[in-house]
């Protein structure tokens, strides 16, 4: 595990390939919880919270159950790679239900905030992104799950800039047809294209 | 005038005023109706927004001098082209918008002339109308004109051109020899910054850049590159007129320029030969342009002195990160697009304490402190 | 003595040489004068006279109604006339008591306020009296009761009195003039008011641009026993007559959102007030006279007039000689161009707190046509209370009160700075003063709903 | 032999995938013994229903906060002005309780001095909005009590009910809802709620004397009290003004019998004359 392992990982994951400007994933809540930078940081957390936890369970299942399930006996060469993506989605679905009773109980105010948001992390394509491109990539599992958290801290990096530019275009006069979904696909457009700069950065 | 007539002859005024008085003095009094009616205040300090543009587009104009000068017809080419179609657009969306021209704020006609700068005078036409058409309509106008667009202009426009087509905006002329001899074949295509990336990757050294020779060639401008970018000269000449009529205050432009002396020496110093030192990086590419010019744009600028400086210190990280560790040689517009988009964070966070702040969060008094004679 | 320089502020051109340096002129007689009821901050006064008495020049027309009001006084001898509604100085119009006046020789004073000579002696108590007597209001522009602002609540200790010559709005003189011509009387007033609040230290702050008025009231300082008494030239800036700058300025203390001057200990009193003082105190004349600065471009022979309240705008401007030839007004305000009320009408009436009337051509006249906010940060940079004023605007502009009262719209001065200086000409105060006026009805419904 | 190898492949796959599925499901199912939290359904049912224009007509902050009103503290649903008769019945199916529901209210603006009748005394140049003009010299309008015409009501009706034309408000009874939002918006007190049926107003406010009135706007009522002296009844005098007690009685033939010389007192269509054209082919 040394730097020059770790870091391609961390900065390819926050920034030079971010799940939501680079790989363009995860972008229904991106457009839908960034209205209020509150609620954004919320859901960062929640999403970021999710992909650690979810990376490394599928990476340990995806090594151990899936790869090969039995090393002796005569299912031998059983591989049953191929529904990777079904196990990642129980998995996944599994633990934004415990998500979503967790904060329910302790923290009401941003559960409401959240509202549909916060069970559609299930269907939300960065978080089974990121799990896909750690199985596809073959890391181990330690590797798995940095991948997982830096991608997640890049979804909330990416979150918490483009609410405070929301927030602010709240307060300009823009056209009538441009209003809400609109102008944010434009900005994040321009944003994407910005990252763009960071091509190359990881060697 | 509904003046009334009445003869003014009353003892009490003193000596001085008893000469000008002619027998009979014609009272007029104002008319009433015709009086503006509005609230405090009345008097108003210090230019207007179009006056504001215009000093900038006069400041800017030692830039475009030398970029006429070593670049020739080519640079007014594409100088006429790109505003031209800058004032253009943004006719035609008040005009489809309805509302009333904002022509006269020569906003659109400074933002042609900063794009302009950044492209180099070989760029085809059709690549300058679509820059223009991006910088005017997506990235201002449909944000609703100026004042609410989050990112400036023309870095955005110059990222799209350079993402966009870049074949068409790698391709540099060598300048017209006047104060120095032609530049040696090797530069002739790629710019100074695109030649130093290329011999640190071949692991020639990268000597021949600090070198005092090459280094006047840079500061005067003598060397291939974008329109205003060649000569530092010039630019620095502009950007101080900005800061003596209080245009823009001197806290961004500074704090990149040290930022990026700071990191470069110190990548200088840990890994020596990657790339070539402080002078070099602060004369060549667009950093000079891109400090005084688009980065203290002062709609998608912090608005405090205090964030103003986090946004230079960003900015001068930025550049210096793609510039040595990226692919991209130049990186200017880059760092100045991506740190535009924290600037909503930064105003955030960095916002000045009202009068006697500390008082209203703790609740306590001001003790009696301060003595009297 | 240390100053403390308050941040913010900005330099416009004074224009004080318009009217400043030459003897005040009195206002000769006229026909009519039209008192204007509600002249002071607080309940208006209940009127005590019938269409038809005659009245002498300073006897009482209407008597004070509850503690925050103040009697009204006649400015003439004459009878009385009807009840008129007149355009009032801030917009709206109000009830104003008609006052024919008499020849020029049956002038004179109704003595029923007897002139104090031995003011040490008497007790606080009778000099409030008097001050409430004579109808005494602050005259810096708003009109609170003297009487009630020289009697804090016991718990608060005052500790110093603070004399605010500062008069930092361009072209206004008279506080200048007052200064320069009564220095005795103005300390005396202050020494007054120092001795109903029980304190002795006195601070009078000056602009620096006033070294006539600085050396003649130092010259007067050494003549009144009893109190030592601090004549401190401060730099010349806008907004440094307002009362949290010029108290930071003099003693370093902050007068924070939700505070008044007594709770750091300090009592602030406009210069005209002390004279006002003097007067009723000392001559036993109520309030009904005041110096106005009649400025501006347009008017023939600018100056400080004495003008008795009641007079009408236009036999003032009659008495400044009327405007010149070619000049064409765009406005006519009372008070200062950085906080004063334009006028529609000339019908309008001087009060008590009319500290100048000033005439600015069309051109000159700032015209707000709310363009975009370019967040230069201008406005933010010069603001005296350092608010984000470009936030605030923003957020006042699309009716965001609550994103308004989380950035304290509410610690606003109205100054005017922030419209001065801003290169979009967006008209900030308006809509801060629009915010304050909603947050304060929303305030208040929310008390009323929990009742 | 194949066969037998596949199939048991697929057994041990559907064997593997249940067992994570069922041991996922048993971790759910301890999460929700100890953390979870009841709510209830009803007040989802009824915010549904609500017509979510937010308006806050029902005194709540939203229909939200009304619909956690109705079930938790009983509030009224019959106070939601903008929900009709069959929406209120159905709000009572859900709580098992009968609604009575209040006659229709629409709103109605007392001035008809627009920018071509009324006079201006000054230039205005300030805040275009009727609270702030309105605090300062009325915005430059001679009247007094007229309406300033800055806009402030149109803007904030939630339904869209009000337009500003040519400098003064004017309400369209069919939008309406009676939320009562601009009224309590208005400076001037001029927008009031009248029953949905009425059919004429006296559109003037200013309680001045003719005189001082017809100085400052061609359209104001000069109290001449002739509809008085017609319908006692439906009409009463204050001071310089008269205002009809109850419009809803008022009928055309009623007007055409008083005929009001300065034509203040008319019909509510008369306001859009675009509108009733045909009705004017029907008359001819």
């Amino acid at each position: 595990m040394t730097i020059a392992e770790l870091l391609p990982v961390t900065v390819g994951a926050v920034l030079v390939n971010n799940i939501v400007l680079s790989r363009i994933l995860g972008i229904c809540p991106f457009l839908g919880v960034s209205k209020k930078l509150k609620t954004a940081l919320g859901m960062g957390c929640a999403v970021t919270f999710v992909m650690t936890i979810s990376s490394f369970v599928t990476a340990v299942l995806y090594h151990f159950l899936l790869k090969q399930p039995l090393t002796a006996g005569s299912f031998k060469n059983l591989d049953l790679s191929f529904a990777r993506t079904l196990v990642f989605i129980v998995v996944i679905a599994s633990l934004v239900q415990i998500v979503e009773i967790l904060m329910q109980k302790f923290s009401k105010s941003l559960y409401q905030a959240l509202g549909i948001y916060l069970p559609l992390i299930t269907t939300n394509c960065a978080v089974l992104g990121a799990a896909e491109l750690n199985a596809a990539s073959g890391r181990g599992i330690i590797l798995s799950t940095i991948y997982g958290c830096c991608s997640g801290l890049g979804f909330a990096l990416a979150l918490l800039l483009f609410a405070s530019i929301r927030e602010r275009l709240e307060l300009s006069r823009i056209p009538k047809i441009f209003q809400g979904a609109s102008i944010a696909l434009v900005t994040a457009g321009i944003l994407a294209m910005a990252f763009m700069g960071f091509a190359g950065l990881v060697k | 005038m509904n003046g009334k007539k009445v003869d003014l002859m009353s003892d009490n005024m003193d000596k001085k005023e008893l000469t000008e008085k002619s027998e009979t003095q014609r009272i007029i009094l104002p008319d009433p109706t015709r009086l503006i009616l509005s609230p405090s205040p009345h008097i108003q300090t210090g230019p207007g927004t179009g006056k504001i543009m215009l000093l900038v587009i006069a400041c800017l104009a030692p830039a475009i001098v030398a970029s006429l000068m070593f670049f020739g017809l080519h640079a007014l080419r594409v100088l006429v082209i790109t505003t031209a179609s800058c004032a253009a657009f943004e006719y035609l969306w008040n005009r489809i918008s309805g509302r009333k021209s904002t022509l006269n704020d020569f906003s659109a006609i400074l933002t042609g002339i900063l794009l302009a700068m950044n492209t180099s005078s070989l760029t085809p036409a059709w690549v300058c109308v679509a820059g223009a058409f991006i910088a005017i309509i997506i990235a201002k106008q449909i944000y609703g004109g100026l004042g609410q667009n989050p990112f400036n202009p023309a870095a955005v426009a110059r990222i799209a051109m350079l993402t966009g087509a870049a074949g068409a905006m790698t391709r540099f002329p060598a300048p017209n020899s006047i104060f120095f001899a032609p530049i040696p074949d090797a530069l002739t295509t790629a710019t100074p910054l695109g030649a130093a990336e290329s011999f640190s990757a071949m692991g020639k050294g990268v000597e021949y850049f600090n070198s005092s020779a090459f280094l006047w060639r840079a500061f005067i401008g003598e060397t291939s590159g974008s329109l205003g970018e060649t000569s530092a000269l010039a630019i620095l000449i502009g950007g101080i007129g900005l800061i003596a009529l209080r245009i823009i205050r001197w806290h961004i432009p500074v704090s990149i320029i040290c930022t990026v002396a700071v990191f470069v020496s110190l990548v200088n110093h840990f890994s020596p030969g990657t790339t070539p030192g402080v002078l070099f990086h602060l004369f060549s590419g667009g950093l000079l342009l891109g400090a005084f010019f688009m980065a203290t744009d002062m709609v998608t600028s912090p608005v405090t002195v205090k964030g103003g400086i986090v946004f230079g210190i960003g900015i001068g990280i930025l550049v210096c990160v793609i510039r040595i560790y990226g692919s991209y040689p130049e990186g200017m517009s880059f760092a100045i697009v991506l740190m535009n988009a924290l600037v909503p964070l930064i105003d955030k966070v960095c916002y000045i304490r009202p009068f006697g702040h500390q008082n209203i969060k703790s609740g306590r008094i001001e003790p009696r402190r301060g003595e009297i004679k | 003595m240390k100053i403390f320089r308050f941040k913010g502020g900005f330099h416009p051109a004074g224009h004080k040489e318009l009217s400043a340096g030459r003897m005040v002129k009195d206002l000769p007689l006229l026909p009519r004068y039209t008192v204007m009821l509600r002249q002071n901050v607080g309940a208006p006064p209940q009127v005590c006279v019938k269409k038809g008495d005659h009245v002498e020049k300073g006897s009482c027309i209407a008597t004070a109604a509850g503690i925050l009001s103040v009697p009204l006084h006649s400015p003439v001898s004459g009878t009385v006339g009807d009840m008129v509604t007149v355009p009032g100085p801030n917009g709206t119009a109000v009830e104003a008591l008609e006052i024919f006046s008499a020849p020029a020789e049956e002038q004179k004073w109704d003595g029923t306020l007897a002139p104090i000579d031995e003011w040490r002696d008497t007790s606080a108590a009778i000099l409030k009296k008097r001050i409430l007597d004579a109808g005494i209001t602050g005259m810096g522009g708003a009109a609170f009761p003297t009487h009630v602002k020289l009697s804090p609540p016991p718990e608060k200790v005052l500790d110093t009195l603070i004399l605010n010559g500062a008069e930092c709005e361009p072209f206004l003189t008279s506080d200048d003039t007052l200064m320069r011509l009564h220095a005795r009387a103005v300390l005396t007033g202050g020494a007054i008011a120092a001795k109903i609040l029980g304190i002795t230290e006195i601070i009078v702050g000056i602009e620096e641009n006033k070294n006539e008025a600085v050396s003649a009231m130092e010259q007067a300082a050494w003549g009144i026993p009893g109190v030592n008494i601090a004549v401190v030239p401060l730099p010349v800036k806008y907004p440094q007559g307002g009362e949290k700058q010029l108290i930071y300025a003099l003693t370093g203390r902050k007068v924070v959102l939700g505070t008044l001057p007594m709770d750091v200990g300090c009592a602030v009193l406009n210069v005209g007030s002390c004279y006002a003082i003097w007067d009723a105190v000392l001559n036993g004349h109520p309030l009904v006279e005041r110096i106005t600065t009649v400025t501006g471009t347009p008017v023939v022979s600018p100056g400080n007039y004495r003008i008795p309240i009641g007079a009408s705008l236009s036999a003032v401007l009659e008495n400044a000689g009327g405007i010149r030839e070619r000049s064409n007004v765009g406005k006519i305000i009372f008070g200062g161009p950085m906080m004063g009320f334009a006028q529609y009408s000339l019908e309008v009436p001087v009060s008590k707190n009319t500290s100048g009337i000033l005439l600015l051509e069309r051109t000159e006249a700032a015209q707000f046509t709310g363009g975009p906010c370019l967040c230069c940060g201008k406005c933010v940079e010069h603001c005296p209370m350092q608010l984000p004023v470009s936030t605030l605007s923003k957020a006042c502009e699309n009716e965001r009160y609550d994103l308004a009262q989380k950035n304290h719209v509410l610690a606003c001065l109205e100054c005017g700075v922030c419209s001065s200086v801003c290169p979009a000409r967006r008209p900030n105060v308006q809509h801060f003063r629009k915010a304050k006026t909603e947050l304060k009805e929303i305030q208040w419904k929310e008390k009323n709903k929990k009742i | 032999m194949v066969a037998v190898l596949i199939l048991a492949e697929l057994y041990a796959a559907g064997l593997i995938i249940g067992g994570i599925g069922l041991v996922l499901g048993c971790v759910i199912g301890l999460v929700v013994l100890f953390f979870s939290v009841k709510s209830d359904d009803r007040i989802e049912k009824i915010s549904e229903l609500l017509p979510g224009a937010n308006c806050g007509g029902c005194g709540f902050a939203g229909c939200g906060d009304f619909a956690r009103a109705i079930v938790e503290e009983g509030a009224d649903p019959a106070s939601c002005v903008a929900c009709s008769a069959l929406l209120a019945s159905e709000i009572g199916k859900v709580l098992g309780r009968e609604i009575t529901v209040r006659e229709k209210k629409v709103a109605v603006v007392y001035c008809s001095g627009d920018k071509s009748r009324a006079v201006a005394c000054a230039e205005y140049n300030g805040l275009s909005d009727c609270r702030a003009a309105a605090a300062y010299a009325g915005g430059g309008k001679g009247c007094r009590y007229g309406c300033v015409g800055m806009g402030t009501c149109a803007r904030n009706c939630p339904f869209g009910a009000l337009e500003i034309r040519n400098g003064l408000a004017v309400v369209h009874p069919e939008l309406c809802t009676g939320c009562g939002k601009c009224v309590s918006l208005c400076p001037r007190k001029l927008i009031h709620l009248v029953p949905a049926s009425s059919k004429a107003h006296i559109y003037c406010n200013s309680l001045e004397k003719a005189a001082v009135k017809r100085k400052v706007c061609k359209a104001g009522c000069i109290g001449c009290k002739k509809c008085v002296k017609a319908f006692p009844g439906l009409f009463n005098a204050t001071g310089g003004l008269v205002r009809a007690v109850e419009p809803e009685k008022l009928t055309r033939e009623d007007l055409e019998k008083i005929s009001c010389p300065v034509h203040v007192l008319h019909l509510v269509e008369e306001d859009f004359p675009c509108e009733n054209v045909e009705k004017k082919e029907q008359k001819q």
